[in-house]
């Protein structure tokens, strides 16, 4: 598993903008202070935000991941389903209003260990935006020791491919990738776009070759995605959820359970929102 | 200078605020928020005498103005505490108080025992009231005569003073706390969180694995503060509250009930700086009140006049 | 058309939603913004043998999500209640429930043995359970014995059934709800307010003119729903459920955790429609569920499946 | 006592202005929705409206006396004082967003029995607010039968005499009173406007004389009014305030003690939000 990485704060965030992708998915793009800098530039795909509602009875942080993050304009973006009233009250928030953040929580993929290989990434629903992040750190990233800071397409060494699985159209955040991958396919589970079924039907229909697989989504998914990556021979990464209090480990709130007893924990229980929420898909009971 | 210092039990804190237990873990998390030399003394997660697995998943969440946890008391058992934890807490200026927890009598003696010879522990909190061991456990916490022979034996065996913990899920917390004094206690905490259930009515289940959990947060700020209040007419051993304490208002209102010092729990969640807080809140009250030492307020509510 | 009726001791009630008592005084004042005929039933406002003063003031603080009450019962008397209110209420087609209180045995019986020749009045409700009366009526709701012993009482005295409102401040509630049932008992109801207490820091002092009041609201929904849970597995008579429902899934919560039926509290103060809405919530969930039969959730949570 | 209003509401209004007025008292304009016409139309001064917060922590509604109505326009103007989060969120909520408002409470002042007469009215603190629809709905006001809808100087015959009692400047609401009221006087507690002492007191300096006197303010200047008035052998209205829950009757939450059985409850206790807030002086044990 990965180091715990040290890019934690809590501070205020100005809302940017909130736009309706799709049915009742959201995205909310937020500007962090200044001082931030140093703790984003720490940041990895798959860490995780808390974000707090204002409401006072609705006290403990939701946590969303990364979406994208655009150092250059201090943007955050979250992109999030309103399932309750904590994602309802964030989509609600104005232009110009300040909202608490937590972050940046969680240990995020290990990008730089799968520079130069085929990385596949598999989201499903609202596993589909932290890959975003993923796939931009990914994309255009030459091996290490290439010397090349941009790197053409020949020297490009690593090869991104998304797979994203949606219910159904309309489908959200495909142009996004199609900036950020080399290859971008579709599965929806109605067929109303690409593959008819899900992540991993799209990828036998279409042969999709991997080194290394980093999926995000429903259990059943990452299951599935364990075991193809098992019978395939290749590391897997997966991004976990739980109900989280504490989001920073002190509460022991959003365990999995572990195949080897866990080096923080002493018990075959690891915390999702610190020793996760990414995991090597053969290391934990799902 | 207002005066925040307060002693438990011949334990010099100084300011009568501390974490609650199971929402700090063993300090390091909050560490990077806050800075415990400014607590008046980090409590830790329960520690039992081997490591606990704890329960299944979902293990918390949320309620209006409050959260149920089930944690199930996972801890990687009283050893690595003294190995990993307690170095960590050791290199601060602050007290160190260990929360203790057990399925048996045995268990906690084991703790205790195993904690005699360790300097860096002030004090140790006895959890004789989580609802969310299954074993037994929450007999000793609401049964007055098992509370008051559990308390003699555990101090007994223990070289530091020991905080009886009490739970809230009891016909009369007076008299818990009175059990607790006869059986030697040096001071008493409460509340621990109020049993209470979540149900997902979209899926038909209990939303923790647990079926129940316990209630804590501002939500029950009112019941302790009661409680407290009840405890500390009852007995004469040092009160320490907590419940639901959000600001340094809150803090002032368990300590004006009776209680000598307050615990921060559920609220580090919502605010990992709420502890500091809480310390400077309680220091702008006695400023503005002209009140020089935090202990004059303990216990001073008084009656409406009219 | 989603079944809405259900059955409490032989009493049909058009749907499961009622008032809580002393929420909705004897119905006329909320009748200005719901329509009482589309009600379950109403519940009054503890109705005592004769008018009782209640509390000093303040009477009524608020909490986070909820508040505290030390009303103290004040009442008109049975007589006032059977001449003025009782003809109010029968005018509408809803069940009329007459919420009872006393200091004494003697004092229950005497409302119980004059409510009996009232036609208007479906059910009697006896609260043994009120924190705010002082002179001990609470000990008839915290002792099993005690409590067993008043309900056959009452149930000897009654004309219609009884249910007996259970106190949540009690270590066992599934014991209680027990006692009440071999007492007799037609039916139990729960929660009633927990304990609590609030103090101004400014001025020192308790809010409440009585020091502690009851806590209802949001705020106690999860110990409510735990309750009502453990209450319906220990008995067989109905078990009517309530503290902090403000919507319909709010209400759902407390049938599938085992209550019959429901009633509605202090969000009516927050919004006086609550009642209605909270109907309309009901159906909507079974439409959304193709649930035919309001009476087909009753106790239907599950555990967790993995 | 007087018998309750029949114009209760509950409804959302919508925030068209706040302002602070001075110090921590603020005035905020609401515009209520056409169809409360009819229950304006028989709102009283003295009647109180129940804000509620929107904070889901905080359930109750909080009570506020009109200040003023105008109908013309649909405006309900509060006074208010912040002294806790309920209101700091009522003075924070931005101009154009919804509030949902619980009237119109209390009884109020029988403005009828006292046309002709000469009324002075006594407001103490955030007891001058309500005091202001209250002159403005007696002045200009002829006796019943005079004929006159705006009656000539001559045949005004009820006389308004405003005195405002203030802690001290910067004071609030004199120019409005200075437009509805034949008087207006000023007490300040420390002197720096006005007679230094309370409204009794620039009552006695200024020789203002009352056949009925009409009071809002804190519990001790009440009992001096009550005192005062019994001295002079007149008839005086004062306006309680008490904690209160459901603000309409059903908690028994708000009483006052009475001299005598009080007729709804059949003990001395009458309900301060329903039998009230106005109560002749006489008739409460305060
Ligand atoms: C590491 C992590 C990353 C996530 N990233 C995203 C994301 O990028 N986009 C997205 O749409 N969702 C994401 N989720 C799920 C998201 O946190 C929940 O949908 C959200 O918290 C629901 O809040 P609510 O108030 O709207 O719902 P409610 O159901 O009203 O919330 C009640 C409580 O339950 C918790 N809760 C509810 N559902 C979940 C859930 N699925 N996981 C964890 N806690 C939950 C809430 O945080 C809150 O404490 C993520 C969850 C985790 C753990
Ligand atoms: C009939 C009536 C008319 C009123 N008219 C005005 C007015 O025109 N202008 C004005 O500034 N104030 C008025 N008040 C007082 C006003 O209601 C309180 O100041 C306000 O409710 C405080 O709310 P908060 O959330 O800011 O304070 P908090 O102290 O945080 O409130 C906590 C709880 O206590 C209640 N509460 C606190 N203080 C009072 C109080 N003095 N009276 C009643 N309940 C209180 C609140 O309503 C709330 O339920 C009136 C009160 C009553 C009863
Ligand atoms: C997530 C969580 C874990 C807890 N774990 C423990 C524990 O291990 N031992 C214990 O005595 N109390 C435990 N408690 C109870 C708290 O210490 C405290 O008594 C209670 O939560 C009330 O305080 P609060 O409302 O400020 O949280 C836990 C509470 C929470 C929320
Ligand atoms: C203001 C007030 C008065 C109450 N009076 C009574 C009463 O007279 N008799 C009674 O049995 N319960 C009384 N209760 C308790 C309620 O009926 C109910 O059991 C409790 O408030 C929990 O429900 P809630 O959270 O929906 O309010 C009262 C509650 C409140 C808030
Ligand atoms: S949410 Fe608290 S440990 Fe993960
Ligand atoms: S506030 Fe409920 S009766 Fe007055």
């Amino acid at each position: 598993m990965q180091v715990q990485r040290q890019n934690r704060f809590k501070a205020a965030m100005e809302v940017v903008r909130t736009e309706l992708l799709a049915g009742d998915i959201w995205s909310t793009i937020l500007r962090y202070p200044e001082e931030l800098a140093p703790e984003m530039r720490e940041a990895r795909p798959g860490q995780f935000v808390g974000v707090y509602p204002k409401d006072g009875s609705r006290l403990l942080p939701r946590p969303i991941s990364i979406c994208r993050l655009v150092p250059e304009e201090r943007t955050l973006r979250l992109v999030y389903r309103t399932v309750g009233a904590g994602t309802e009250e964030i989509a609600a928030m104005p232009a110009g209003s300040a909202v608490e953040v937590l972050g940046m929580l969680g240990n995020g993929y290990d990008t730089e260990s799968m520079a130069g290989r085929r990385v596949v990434l598999l989201g499903g629903g609202l596993g589909i935006p932290p890959m975003l992040e993923l796939a931009a750190s990914l994309y255009g990233k030459a091996a290490p020791g290439s010397g090349q800071e941009v790197p053409s397409a020949a020297e490009r060494k690593t090869a991104v491919t998304a797979v994203l699985g949606y219910r159904s159209a309309p489908l959200f955040l495909k142009e996004d990738f199609e900036a950020s991958a080399d290859a971008v396919y579709i599965a929806t589970e109605d067929g109303s776009e690409g593959t008819a079924g899900n992540v991993l039907d799209a990828v036998r229909e279409r042969g999709i070759r991997a080194d290394v697989l980093c999926a995000c989504g429903p259990l059943p998914m990452l299951r599935a995605v364990r075991d193809y990556a098992a019978e395939q021979g290749i590391p897997a990464y997966i991004s976990l959820e739980e109900h989280m209090a504490c989001g920073v480990g002190a509460c022991l709130g959003c365990v999995v359970k572990t195949k080897h007893e866990d080096p923080h924990s002493h018990v075959k229980n690891a915390r999702i929102c610190t020793e996760g929420p990414v995991f090597p898909a053969s290391e934990v009971e799902i | 200078m207002t005066g925040m210092e307060v002693e438990i039990a011949g334990v010099r804190l100084k300011n009568p605020v501390m974490t609650a237990s199971g929402t700090f873990g063993a300090g390091q998390e909050y560490g990077e928020f806050v800075d415990l030399n400014r607590l008046g003394a980090v409590v830790t997660k329960g520690v039992s005498n081997v490591p606990w697995e704890g329960n299944p998943v979902p293990r918390v969440t949320e309620t209006p103005s409050g959260m149920l946890n089930a944690i199930g008391l996972q801890n990687p058992g009283v050893e690595v505490f003294c190995e990993r934890d307690l170095p960590f807490l050791a290199r601060y200026d602050t007290r160190v108080i260990v929360n203790v927890c057990g399925h048996s009598e045995q268990d906690y003696l084991e703790v205790v025992e195993r904690l005699a010879g360790e300097s860096a522990v002030s004090m140790l909190e006895i959890n004789v009231s989580c609802p969310n061991v299954s074993r037994g456990a929450i007999a000793f916490g609401q049964d007055p005569d098992c509370l008051c022979a559990i308390t003699s034996k555990i101090r007994r065996a223990a070289a530091q003073p020991i905080i009886m913990k009490l739970t809230p899920n009891v016909t009369d917390i007076a008299e818990m706390a009175r059990a607790a004094e006869a059986g030697g206690a040096d001071a008493v905490s409460l509340i621990n969180t109020i049993t209470g259930m979540k149900i997902d009515i979209e899926r038909q289940r209990f939303v923790l694995a647990n079926r129940t959990g316990g209630l804590s947060g501002p939500a029950i700020r009112p019941v302790a503060v009661r409680m407290v209040w009840q405890a500390a007419r009852a007995v004469k051993i040092p009160v320490i509250g907590m419940g639901g304490i959000a600001t340094g208002e809150d803090a002032v209102e368990f300590l004006l009930a009776g209680a000598s010092a307050v615990a921060v729990g559920m609220m580090n969640f919502h605010e990992p700086r709420t502890t500091e807080n809480v310390i400077g809140g309680i220091e702008a009250y006695l400023r503005r009140h002209g009140i020089e030492n935090v202990k004059d307020i303990v216990g001073a509510v008084q009656d409406q006049v009219f």
